[in-house]
């Protein structure tokens, strides 16, 4: 590789980078938008509307609220690991996006074959995510730590207990998805489920995918699972000491979290890119995968408009004695359904590896 | 001991106690109005209703608990359905002229009425009749009144019968048209009226100078000792915030009552008077500046340092710490009020307690204004006189004691040697002689049979003698203590234990002042004139101010002004114009310290205010001056250590400081038995002696500093100077402006007259326009 | 039939979607949002707003430095000084409000015996810096001679409840 | 060229957190020492095409175990003066063994026999094959035995760490809830009849 | 040319770190623990360079179990240690000198 090679392919990945951070960036400053919206619809609300035409340019003001504002730290806290952790906090968040393939493209015909639009292409990629997305608690436990408060500490210990079971859960449902694509690639998942929404795994797996989105939402701790937040007992929790710039970090963090788990949940169990019916293939993937992907982010908001907390003890048992049974449960039945002669010709309509 | 049974409880009291007492001691809840532990009982409130059962035999009325005494076997009972009604409708009655303006009654949260009102009262009266109209009274500067208050318990007509003496306040009419009154309009002319609006259960009688600028729940209360007299009241400093809104007695103190000038002197706290931030030649400036300038004033100079004994005993050791480190040549001196500073030494205290000279057989004032000087003594003396008990007097005035004297004399203050010779005589006559005596009569041949009174004092079987202002003032004031020692000696009243000579001190610690300093034979005056005659270079007051107070304002005069001077202290005064720099010192209020009142008693002053402005208790300004100075150690750096250091030279405080003394305990006395001085027979070539009077309003820098303590001063002063019309007629003159001369030259001054001073005597008031005259002892007078 | 309908309820998450189905609902409904400085709602006349000291019909403060309000004042808002006036009347030299501290409770208003402390129905009064919101005496007396109208009109109006 | 930049880079940064992880005096900077050590552990396995262990890694030991490290010193009050007493005491000992240790490793390794003439084949294990797959089905075959033996006591650590830490606090009153749902009528209602 | 030996070198630096970091904390148990996961780690690379290079995938097995393992000894060993501070408020090994639980 020569001089002009290394800097043309930093250069590719610079810019791929900034293509997916910067929409992921701008979309978290809409998403809260919307959720205001959303919300205050919900409540017979206007939501609000006065920054803007609609309260379009609410974020930006809030965003530059955010970043004027004065960030304190308090004065027995851990100095490096109080600022630290927000940024312990964001960077998983993001680089988990590396690997999520947006769609297909030949790029108006320039390639011959369609190329995945993803930064990196692990064949491991579902493990990737897996594993990125699981080094989102440190953020949450080291500010916890590091703001010396007992509330921060408290909200800590719960963000990490609820991360770490929900965690399992996940994993065991996108065991079930494994079982049925064969790879753990990502785009091969969404090459599993070409041809048309009855080929989507949310029909054969559709308690693990509620077991996955249900896992997402405490994984995000969003409401009903927001007990880490917990404003009545816990005031904020983990971010209770946090103010401005890395307040905001925490909850760009956050919506990022949201976004890639919605866009998991659409490339797992709902066909990726894929059109529902194949003769809507005329649409690009990438609006497909994105539609999808904003339908889970108004139901998370919807969730949250809808649903009253958990108590700490009922979530845990959800994680441990619902979910975690439930989808070994369905490891079981689909291995049972795979090697079973007759039940085999049921599910290999979903297993193309065979 | 009587044992009865209250709420069915069994409790024994000493016989003849009254049941409402048994009640208070036994912490049983009874209401009462009039009743006051330490007046008598009037029993006109009735509130104090209690049911009784005698010999099973249940009495058909309830009966006054106040004035019932206890009887062997009594029931009694303070909660019954029939006391409550009765309470109700007495509580109806009292206040059915009553007015509802507890917002604006300065008495509102901390007034009985009020409270007995919430728990006894109903809400509604049936009383629609027109209300009393009463007029509210001048009472003076201290008291005001608003007397549609009342509900006549005559408390107040009881203080002024029986605690000050003056009977100014009285009840005039019968029935719905009784009312308080005071009898001289205009003032309440005792030293002791301030109690008055304490005294009142309801708000007719306030305290004027705090009236409408506070509530009771708004003040923080600190306990602290009070320091404008050697008796050391307890006090309860009220504040808000920072600012001192009135003084009052502490119910647990040792003393039921505090005078005028204890009460309120608060506001010197915040006068212009204080001072509140270094000043270097009256220009506020900062600590390191100040001290900067005092190094240079003070260090390896010759340096006279006249300190006040009023500060804490912390204070006073930090002095002599200070003195030791950096300032050794330093000449020491304290006492303002004595001209002769020979072998009696140091202040020695009172030997008896308060308490023990009330009881004691007979007492004698010697030559002291005691209802100025220690207004607190006076009243004990005062109700043990109401006792019955004997009370004698021998001074140059008839000082206004509003009591009765069993015997008076009237003497000048060169006749003191005479009196003493006399009852010397006399003792010798009956064969109680003691070894010195003949030695003391062979200097004096004179006799005065003003010590006949004395002798027959002398021999009871406890004797107390005040000895006061007029014999420490005197030029021969070591001997006559001297004499007065061999007097008691000879009556058996000399040894320890049954000692009776209390020499009234200038102040508060002055009995610890020798222990810190040890012998220090130099009196101010002296000091003075050797910084005048140029020996010293410089002059360091400690909260004094010779100017003002003492026998040298003459001397202090000359000198002031020539000579570099550091003054310390919490109030200006006076010597701020001469002062080159002034370092502030914290007052009595704003330090936790350990004081030693006259009899020896501990007062301890905590929970301090917090301090105004910049300054300082006075232990750490001398640390820092001392550091300053280049001590090649601190000798202190806390309170603790400084204690400590304070028990080197007080080996007794070390159990005051431990916490483990109590009520009974008392500083040792120690006396000089060494000091025989004999008199001298001078006859002094002048005709008339010079008796400065102490004011109870004037005296001392920090009743100066108080307005409202000068406002009084005015309206109770005499004349500046006043003598016997028949002195005045033998000199003959009249009454008007008239040249004394005295040894430091003439002065023309307006002479009042009086019939109740002793011939011979020109009486002189400190604090007025011949005041400087104190520093004299005899003059002559003569027609302008 | 009970066991199947237990089933498809707990298993379809029937109950969480009946949840959503009725906040589904309300996002569609009309929106009864008052916007603010346009549109207002009307106010009891038992509104605590900003407060006012009064005076009475002869123009003469009401307030006589009872300090009931400074006592009652749970968060400590209220400071008052207080001395004799010439006339001999208990007056404030100092009533000051730090309204940055007060809680609105309406606890004065009810302390006072003389109804000189009142809370008004004005709650627009906020500023660019904290200090505007430190009312001393004369600030609230002119409060309380601006909107006497509407001080009084509000007294009457709950006078029947007192 | 890349690959031994890259090589350097993870070796050397594992080695500087592996000496962060004991010289740190904040336990909690120890754990984050040891977390950076095997994120780079994790690169030298990418470096050895052994992708699906290196997420691992991450996955099993940065994603739980050291969250665990975590929650531990965060939820125990440690007196951090106190647990460095004697720091230095053991020091001399201590670096002399691992000092020798480190030598004897280095001299094996350096000694030619693992150099890369002598070992056969040099090079990477077949880009095209699925490493993942290829563990997968070893681990299925070969060594089911093992794995099955691994799993069971993972279920031995996991019941154990429950008995051992589980613990029911005598003065916090607990809500049982299944109790309360399952309570019939007969535990709480007593009929009787009245006489009239 | 990266070659086996360098990663063995890597892997000898970090088993050595662990065992200085044994004898170092002698107070600290957590610290100890977390050494033994060096050690362990340094021993997975070992497994890992060598099946790499030999080309045979045995070593990343045992390099799966020996995660397997370390995982349950942590979970197991934190318990203890969770369990032993409960009773005792201190994790220092001195501590650790009596058998009555």
């Amino acid at each position: 590789m020569d001089g002009l090679d290394i800097a043309v392919t930093t250069l590719l990945w610079v810019l791929e980078i900034l293509a997916i951070a910067v929409p992921v960036a701008l979309s978290v400053a809409y998403i809260t938008y919307a959720e205001r919206r959303v919300i205050g619809f919900m409540q017979a609300r206007k939501g609000c509307n006065r920054v803007g035409p609609h309260g379009l340019l609410q974020p930006l003001a809030d965003g530059l609220k955010l970043f004027l504002k004065e960030t304190i730290i308090p004065a027995k806290a851990n100095k490096f690991l109080f600022v630290a952790a927000p940024v312990i906090a964001l960077t998983p968040a993001l680089i988990a996006f590396a690997v999520v393939p947006f769609g297909e493209t030949r790029l108006f015909g320039l390639w011959d074959t369609p190329h995945v639009m993803s930064i990196a292409h692990l064949n491991v990629g579902i493990l990737y995510v897996m594993a990125i997305s699981s080094l989102a608690v440190y953020g949450v436990l080291l500010a916890g730590w590091a703001s010396n408060s007992k509330y921060a500490l408290l909200g800590a210990v719960r963000a990490t207990c609820q991360m770490v079971s929900y965690e399992i859960a996940m994993g065991f449902s996108l065991v079930c998805v494994l079982m049925l694509a064969g790879t753990m690639d990502l785009s091969g998942i969404v090459h599993a489920q070409e041809g048309g929404f009855w080929h989507w795994y949310i029909i054969p797996l559709f308690p693990m995918f509620l077991v996955y989105f249900i896992s997402g939402c405490a994984e995000t701790n969003r409401t009903p699972f927001d007990l880490v937040e917990g404003d009545a007992e816990l005031v904020a929790g983990h971010i209770v000491e946090y103010s401005g710039m890395w307040f905001a970090t925490f909850s760009l963090a956050e919506y990022a979290a949201l976004i890639l788990i919605s866009l998991m949940t659409s490339i797992l169990f709902l066909g990726g890119w894929y059109a529902p019916f194949p003769f809507l293939d005329f649409i690009p993937g990438t609006f497909w995968l994105l539609g999808k992907a904003a339908f889970f982010i108004f139901v998370f908001i919807w969730f949250r408009a809808t649903f009253p907390r958990y108590r700490y003890d009922q979530m845990m048992r959800l994680g441990w004695k619902v979910f975690l049974p439930w989808t070994l449960a369905w490891i079981a039945v689909i291995g049972i359904f795979t090697y079973t002669p007759g039940l085999q010709d049921l599910i290999a309509f979903y297993q193309p590896w065979r | 001991m009587t044992t009865l049974f209250i709420n069915d409880q069994e409790v024994s009291v000493p016989a003849n106690t009254s049941i409402l007492e048994a009640c208070r001691q036994h912490d049983v809840d009874v209401p009462y109005f009039c009743y006051h532990p330490e007046l008598k009982v009037a029993a006109n409130c009735r509130m104090c209703l209690v049911e009784i059962e005698m010999n099973g035999k249940r009495l058909p009325n309830p009966v006054a608990s106040c004035c019932t005494p206890v009887n062997e076997g009594m029931k009694v009972r303070t909660q019954t359905d029939m006391l409550k009604k009765d309470r109700k409708m007495i509580m109806e009655y009292l206040l059915i002229h009553h007015p509802l303006d507890c917002p604006v009654c300065d008495q509102g949260g901390d007034c009985k009425l009020q409270d007995y009102t919430m728990e006894h009262s109903t809400s509604h009266g049936r009383y629609l009749e027109p209300k009393r109209r009463t007029e509210d009274k001048n009472l003076g500067p201290f008291v005001s009144t608003c007397m549609t208050r009342c509900i006549h318990c005559t408390r107040c007509v009881r203080f002024a019968e029986e605690v000050s003496g003056t009977g100014d306040m009285g009840v005039l009419n019968r029935g719905d048209h009784m009312r308080i009154d005071s009898i001289v309009e205009g003032c309440l002319s005792s030293e002791l009226s301030g109690n008055l609006a304490e005294l009142c259960p309801v708000g007719a009688l306030l305290d004027k100078p705090s009236n409408n600028q506070s509530r009771p729940w708004e003040l923080t209360r600190h306990h602290s000792t009070c320091t404008q007299c050697p008796q050391g009241c307890d006090i309860i400093i009220e504040s808000r915030d920072d600012e001192v809104i009135r003084i009052k007695h502490d119910p647990n103190g040792a003393e039921a009552w505090i005078c005028d000038r204890g009460r309120f002197v608060y506001d010197a706290f915040r006068s212009n008077d204080r001072l509140l931030s270094p000043r270097i030649a009256g220009n506020d400036t900062d600590w390191a500046t100040a001290i900067k300038k005092s190094v240079g004033i003070l260090k390896g100079k010759r340096v006279g340092i006249i300190f006040s004994p009023f500060w804490s005993v912390e204070g006073l050791t930090a002095i002599r710490l200070m003195h030791d480190a950096v300032m050794h040549d330093a000449q020491v001196a304290f006492d303002l009020h004595r001209r002769d500073i020979r072998a009696f030494a140091f202040e020695e205290g009172m030997a008896m307690s308060s308490a023990a000279i009330e009881a004691a057989d007979e007492v004698v004032i010697l030559g002291s204004d005691l209802r100025q000087r220690l207004p607190m003594l006076m009243q004990r003396l005062r109700r043990r006189v109401n006792k019955g008990q004997t009370l004698t007097r021998i001074g140059a005035m008839n000082y206004r004691t509003n009591t009765k004297l069993n015997k008076d004399a009237l003497i000048r203050p060169r006749d003191w040697p005479a009196v003493i010779a006399s009852a010397m005589q006399q003792l010798m006559g009956i064969n109680k002689g003691a070894t010195g005596m003949e030695a003391w009569l062979k200097n004096i041949t004179d006799r005065h049979e003003a010590g006949k009174l004395l002798a027959d004092a002398l021999l009871a079987d406890s004797c107390a003698l005040l000895v006061g202002e007029e014999i420490r003032a005197h030029d021969d004031a070591a001997a006559l203590i001297h004499g007065i020692d061999l007097l008691m000696r000879a009556t058996g009243h000399g040894e320890a234990g049954s000692d009776g000579r209390n020499l009234i001190p200038e102040g508060m610690n002055a009995s610890v002042l020798s222990a810190v300093f040890g012998d220090v034979r130099v009196s101010a005056g002296d000091l003075l004139q050797a910084a005048e005659r140029g020996e010293l270079d410089a002059l360091m007051l400690i909260g004094s101010d010779p100017l003002g107070d003492g026998l040298f304002p003459m001397e202090a005069r000359r000198v002031l002004g020539k000579i570099p001077l550091v003054q310390v202290g919490a109030i200006a005064g006076e010597i701020a114009k001469f002062a080159d720099v002034q370092l502030p010192a914290a007052s009595y209020a704003e330090v936790d310290g350990t004081f030693i009142n006259m009899e020896g008693v501990v007062r301890m002053a905590d929970k301090p205010l917090r301090s105004l402005g910049e300054e300082r208790p006075l232990w750490k300004v001398m640390m820092r001056l001392t550091d300053a100075m280049g001590a090649s150690k601190t000798p202190v750096v806390s309170l603790p250590e400084l204690r400590t250091e304070a028990t080197r030279f007080l080996p007794s405080l070390a159990d005051v400081f431990a916490g483990k003394i109590d009520a009974n305990w008392r500083m040792p006395v120690a006396r000089n038995k060494h000091a025989t001085v004999l008199p001298v027979n001078v006859r002094p070539v002048m005709a008339l002696d010079i008796v400065s009077r102490f004011s109870l309003y004037r005296e001392g820098a920090w009743a100066r500093a108080s307005a409202l303590l000068c406002e009084a001063g005015k309206l109770f002063c005499m004349a500046d100077v006043l003598v016997h019309p028949q002195t005045l007629k033998d000199l003959g003159l009249d009454e008007g402006a008239c040249v004394i001369r005295t040894a430091s030259g003439e002065y023309t001054h307006h002479i009042g007259v009086r019939d109740d001073v002793a011939q011979g005597v020109l009486f002189i008031a400190k604090r007025g326009a011949a005041g400087d005259l104190s520093s004299e002892s005899v003059a002559n007078m003569r027609r302008v | 039939m009970g066991l199947l309908q237990k089933a498809s309820k707990t298993w379809l998450l029937l109950e969480l979607v009946k949840g959503l189905a009725v906040t589904g609902r309300y996002f569609f409904q009309k929106k009864i949002t008052i916007e603010y400085p346009e549109e207002r709602t009307p106010l009891s006349p038992r509104f605590r707003g900003l407060h006012a000291l009064r005076r009475n019909e002869h123009g003469e403060e009401r307030c006589i430095a009872c300090k009931l309000c400074e006592a009652v004042c749970p968060a400590m808002a209220i400071t008052i000084e207080s001395e004799e006036r010439d006339d001999g009347s208990r007056r404030t030299t100092r009533y000051d409000i730090d309204l940055s501290k007060c809680i609105y409770c309406g606890l004065c208003q009810e302390a006072c015996p003389v109804d000189a402390i009142v809370e008004t129905q004005i709650f627009e009064y906020g500023g660019e810096t904290r200090d505007v919101l430190f009312y001393d005496k004369k600030m609230l007396l002119e409060v309380g001679d601006r909107y006497e109208a509407q001080i009084a009109r509000n007294i009457k109006a709950d006078a029947p409840y007192c | 060229m890349i690959e031994a930049f890259f090589f350097y880079v993870f070796a050397l940064m594992s080695v500087v957190a592996g000496a962060g992880v004991i010289l740190a005096r904040n336990t909690m900077f120890s754990v984050m020492w040891l977390i950076f050590c095997f994120f780079n552990a994790a690169g030298l396995f990418f470096m050895l095409d052994a992708e699906f262990l290196g997420i691992i890694l991450i996955l099993v030991y940065v994603g739980a175990v050291m969250v665990l490290f975590m929650f531990v010193v965060m939820m125990l009050e440690l007196n951090k003066a106190k647990l460095r007493e004697g720091f230095l005491q053991y020091l001399p000992t201590g670096g002399m063994i691992a000092f020798i240790l480190m030598i004897e490793f280095i001299a094996a390794a350096s000694s030619g026999v693992f150099s890369n003439e002598a070992i056969m084949a040099v090079g990477h294990l077949g880009k095209e094959v699925n490493n993942t797959v290829e563990i997968g089905k070893m681990l299925y075959t070969q060594y089911l035995l093992g794995f099955e033996v691994a799993a069971i006591i993972l279920l031995v650590a996991l019941v154990g760490a429950i008995v051992l830490t589980l613990r029911t606090r005598d003065d916090v009153k607990y809500q049982n809830i299944s109790r309360q749902v399952n309570v019939r009528k007969e535990d709480r209602m007593k009929i009787v009849k009245v006489k009239l | 040319m990266i070659g086996l030996t360098h990663y063995l070198i890597v892997a000898a630096a970090l088993f050595s770190l662990g065992v200085i970091g044994l004898f170092l904390n002698r107070k600290n148990v957590i610290v100890i623990l977390m050494c033994i996961e060096l050690i362990l780690l340094a021993v997975n690379i070992n497994f890992v360079a060598f099946s790499h290079y030999l080309q045979d995938l045995s070593g990343q097995i045992f390099v799966f179990f020996v995660l397997t393992v370390a995982a349950s000894e942590i979970a197991v060993g934190l318990a203890i240690l969770v369990a032993f501070y409960r009773t005792r408020r201190s994790i220092e090994i001195e501590d650790m000198n009596s058998l009555q639980g």
